[in-house]
């Protein structure tokens, strides 16, 4: 069986159904219950299971650090952030106990929690509200780091996310949550860890996950080349042999991330490319990215984020070299 | 010892003029019949920049709204308790109290449409930008507090935060600094029943929120948050005693009672029956009837109120759509650090390259 | 109204062995003599810990170690009255706590040894490894106490912390997310008047610890913490609300008799004046007396106490550092994720390849 | 005038010469009063300024939060945390606030703070004592992100960073505190953004710093190449043009950093001399770094921490690729 839906229909049909499936799914978080959320990805999941949907008071602390202790009494605790850069609230629980549990005590105590939430720009929302913070978090060992990029992968991601054994943060691209609808198959696992080729070409790799990956499929129309697209989906684990396999076939390569441009994914992907692809890459790596600057107020929004255009310079540079 | 009573706490709460009009003449604060009226206009402003920034929303020429309808008393009743240097630090509810302190409304629309521009603090003025992270700003009023008493200075920090921000435990380490540091600072709480779509049973088991304080060993006191006279009242009181190292913390009792922002539709998760009790309660209702009882307003007064609440608005909303017109992206890159870094130049020079807007 | 008190709180503190040995007879909980020894031999145990483990840690033989002199009552007397299959949520001083619940001195040891070999929870244990993060651990407590709750077990979560640690908003943040999810939790704050040097006058302007659970709407009660008894009975109610969804706060006073941890000197920041007052608080010594008045304890006995803890501790001691010499370094890539990331896999073969220890 | 300091000797002077100065000074955090601080680096500041130094109660987001609003009025805090993972505690107010005061206001309001810290490993310090994420810190735009390596240094640099017209995070390697002395000069500044050549060679590039710089100092003696070891000293603003300028001589380049391979500067360093040395380069980037592990307890801590032997190891590699 399958269902068409939007991004924010996947979530809540995925959150659906594991609550369904597992006795132990906790669903919580800021206004997760009666009002469904602020962009509805969980309406109506307290109405059948209220004794394990809670709307929590406004501390992000306090959600990220008593989901330790649910998940250590054996429950899966399945929390939201009502914006990524709320999670810094929760930043010391996150980096000090969610993500070192396991290693602390030698696999005695763990912890199988997802952290969902929006980030990214794109829908004109106040400040702080479009931040994308991933290679902060995909620098913390302990955590998965997951991206889909459409309702299908949605729910194929937030599944193996929900059932792993660890923590995953798990960032849902805002503007992707209505933009489109298509075929989400019942009861599906995307392995954690695996990229996935979202389009096949010769002359040269894009790299892009989240709300980027759709802004590069739009890029690609007006490139006159023959573009391979990978989204890794995860960036930690990172699946970099789709990636190095890619760039050893085009010698050229792109990626492109919301985040600011120092410190960013791209700077670790590069690495990587040139660590097992040196003697492919026919030019520099191409980044881009957001620019070294707070994400601006909305105001300024569409000119911080990378759109199809600059994406397209991008790759047009990349191919002129050398 | 051996099982007694080592400490002993009580929270008082206040209100001057009750919903049905009813006054406590002894705690009437002493003020003239201007004073009374700028109370009253500000509310009105407030009121009516919430109302026309929502229909603007509606329309698509603003952004995210969070409209204060409900809560002009507690804001405008404390904001205009503060002395001239005072600092205000608000979260992102606070127009009427960014209006009693003078800020300009196209400020506040600039803000809205998503513009820095919006949250300029005009130089010399004490202030701080919006918050937008719940809870965060009160641990600045606390800086700021322990910053003026370190210089010898006379001013209050007065910070603004909602029954969900209590919740936070930065608002905690706020008080508690503020204790240790006899920070001269007033924290204002606003308990408007919602955290968005969360009522307040579900942020705390805690009977007020005005024993907060109590943790921190600072005071706390409520207050009838849509009685403007009673909330000046407590609201000055509680900055003297800032003004001399002591931090208080008020909770004023309120409604919000319009959507949380303009992209909430309350009818989710409440009643129709709770907001018309509430619109019943209205504070600049209650404040009207009050003037009016006392001859201080008649209709003439209203209607230039009125008058010059309208074109200002009309002036603002052009002026605010003028500044947007105007506006260079490219500035995103020249407020970051007092001098550029060069590889931030460089981004801002393949900014410019690109054509600006990266395109 | 107009100006009423609405709410009103009052906190107890309760004693039940007192510094001269009186004793409120109608407060003595009802433990036979196998449990009084057991509470003494307990806090003797950890008393002897600590003492070796400074010595071996002035050696060169452990890292640094945060001894618990002083405050044994506070911790065995609570966590002696846990439930079988209650959590010990713990902090990084809580030897006497973790004895009594049952760790071995070994772990205890390897833990100091810098191995996290001493943080394993033995399969089927309920219980966290100690939090090293001032006040992190309590938000824990909290969510197993609600784990608890919503699994319908009885089971309670109790955890350990500082005065200091009462300054993080984690801390308040526990208790007020504990009180609305009616979370079976028993937060322990020993206040043993300092958090490293900084004094508990430092810390807070609130004169009871107790009185932080106010603000979160829960129960808060103080104890003399260097009372095993009175500890044991109000933990022992405590913990008994907190089972029906009721979590409270205690507050141990008692005194940090020794250094904060082997890497400090509290010379620099206390006289020894004040020590030698609470060198004659001391918590053993005082149920000593209490046993020996009442002839449960004598020589005899005392002897085979001590020299019970005497060959446990060179036996723990031996396996410690037998268990340090065969410490495999590659673990740390083996506990990370339930199965190792491909990149992390490379990383542990170069590791590997390096001959290990990255050479 | 110059005296002969330990590090941990120069941030002290460094503190009481800025106290002195300027009295809008203000030094503060868990136990820098009589204490004088865990490391004794705050040593007798509060003697003679008691009304400028402060204990405060342990809460960093109380200490970082507090000290955006001294600096608004005009006051300019210098705070310690006591160990760099409890940053975190407060990571909220540094990348909501703190980083982002001046761009949110456009210059109206600045936040002119120094955050001063431990890091690194090193000391057989307890657990979540001896992180370093710098990486995480260089992507917060706003901040500025610096990393003395010698007593010297510490003073031109922290000079500075006090001075700064906006935010430093400084990273101070817990390990060199007390490893050595120098000749420390009054009254000196160090620019911040400025790489310094710390050895001269055209055979093969070395960017380190902190801790770090020491171990790759010690680990050039026993390579039979010249090396040319770059201090970067500041991670944000980074001196790419040194560092490029190297590599383009050299061709081949390691980089070392303590913190986990994954997402760490060493992928941003590698970017930029992609971007801008690209056809100089003979052989990738090579990376010795942390492990993707949480850091261990001291017991294996010296086996996770980067020594001379893997950096000689890495500086091997870079040389005999191609
Ligand atoms: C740290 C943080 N978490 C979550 C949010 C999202 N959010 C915005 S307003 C709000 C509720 C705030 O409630 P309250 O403090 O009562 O203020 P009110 O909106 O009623 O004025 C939430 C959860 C936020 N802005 N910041
Ligand atoms: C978040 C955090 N900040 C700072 C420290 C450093 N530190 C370790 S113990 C301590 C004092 C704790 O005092 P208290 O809570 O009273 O516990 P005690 O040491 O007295 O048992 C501090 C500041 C830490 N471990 N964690
Ligand atoms: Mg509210
Ligand atoms: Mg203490």
């Amino acid at each position: 069986m399958s269902e068409r839906l939007r991004m924010v229909g996947a979530v809540r049909e995925t959150l659906r159904d594991e609550l369904e499936r597992d006795d132990s799914v906790v669903v919580y978080g800021e206004d997760v219950g009666e009002a469904g959320g602020v962009f509805r990805a969980t309406q109506g999941l307290v109405d059948d299971h209220p004794d394990r949907v809670f709307n929590t008071p406004v501390a992000e602390a306090g959600i990220v650090g008593t989901g330790v202790g649910l998940a250590a009494t054996g429950m899966r605790p399945v929390a939201e952030i009502q914006f990524q850069s709320f999670l810094y609230q929760g930043f010391h629980q996150l980096a000090q106990h969610v993500a070192r549990m396991r290693s602390r005590t030698r696999g005695t105590v763990t912890c199988p929690m997802t952290i969902r939430m929006p980030y990214g720009g794109g829908i004109h929302a106040l400040e702080l509200h479009s931040e994308s913070f991933e290679a902060g978090f995909s620098h913390i060992p302990g955590l998965q780091v997951v991206f889909p990029a459409s309702p299908a992968e949605t729910k194929g991601l937030l599944t193996s996310a929900i059932r792993d054994p660890d923590p995953v943060v798990f960032m849902e691209p805002t503007r992707l949550y209505r933009s489109f609808r298509e075929e989400v198959p019942d009861d599906h696992e995307i392995p954690l860890g695996e990229a996935r080729v979202a389009e096949s070409g010769d002359d040269v790799t894009v790299v892009a996950w989240g709300s980027m990956l759709r802004e590069t499929l739009d890029a690609i129309e007006d490139v006159d080349a023959n573009v391979e697209v990978i989204d890794p989906r995860t960036l930690y684990p990172l699946d970099t042999e789709t990636i190095v396999d890619s760039v050893k076939k085009t010698g050229r390569c792109v990626v492109v991330h919301e985040a600011p441009k120092t410190a960013g994914m791209a700077g670790e992907i590069t690495s990587r490319i040139n660590e097992e692809a040196f003697l492919y890459l026919e030019a520099p790596v191409e980044r881009v990215t957001g620019y070294d600057v707070p994400v601006p107020m909305f105001a300024r929004e569409d000119d911080y984020v990378p759109d199809a255009d600059r994406i397209e310079s991008g790759i047009r540079r990349a191919l002129e070299f050398g | 010892m051996p099982d007694e009573n080592v400490a002993q706490f009580t929270i008082r709460s206040v209100q001057v003029l009750a919903e049905d009009e009813t006054v406590d003449e002894e705690l009437v604060p002493d003020l003239d019949d201007d004073e009374l009226l700028e109370l009253y206009e500000q509310m009105k402003r407030s009121r009516r920049l919430d109302e026309r920034a929502i229909a603007l929303q509606r329309r698509g020429e603003l952004g995210t709204y969070a409209p204060a309808i409900g809560q002009e008393a507690a804001q405008v009743g404390s904001a205009f308790a503060m002395a001239e240097d005072d600092w205000l630090v608000p979260s992102f509810r606070e127009q009427p109290a960014l209006l009693t302190r003078g800020t300009e409304l196209h400020s506040i629309l600039e803000y809205a449409l998503g513009m820095e521009e919006g949250a300029e603090i005009p130089d010399g003025e004490g202030g701080l930008p919006p918050a937008i992270p719940v809870g965060s700003q009160p641990l600045h009023a606390t800086g700021v507090g322990w910053g003026e008493a370190l210089q010898d200075r006379p001013n209050v920090a007065v910070t603004y935060f909602g029954d969900g921000a209590t919740s936070q435990g930065d608002v905690y380490e706020a008080m508690n600094f503020a204790g240790v540091y006899d920070a001269q600072t007033v924290f204002v709480c606003q308990n408007n029943r919602y955290a968005i779509s969360t009522g307040i049973e579900n942020q705390t088991e805690a009977e007020t929120l005005a024993q907060k304080a109590i943790a921190a060993g600072i005071d706390g006191i409520q207050v009838d948050g849509n009685d403007v006279l009673g909330v000046y009242r407590v609201a000055r009181e509680a900055m003297e005693k800032a003004r001399n190292g002591e931090p208080v913390l008020i909770e004023a009792l309120t409604y919000r009672r319009s959507m949380h922002t303009t992209s909430d539709d309350p009818s989710a998760y409440r009643e129709g029956d709770e907001e018309a009790e509430w619109e019943a309660r209205d504070p600049i209702l209650r404040f009207q009837v009050y003037l009016e009882d006392r001859g201080i307003l008649d209709d003439e007064t209203e209607d230039a109120i009125d008058d010059r609440i309208e074109s200002e608005l009309a002036e603002a909303i052009e002026r605010a759509r003028a500044d947007r017109e105007a506006l260079d992206p490219a500035d995103m890159f020249r407020h970051v650090y007092a001098e550029m870094p060069s590889e931030l130049e460089r981004q801002y020079e393949a900014f410019e390259g690109d054509g600006g807007g990266g395109k």
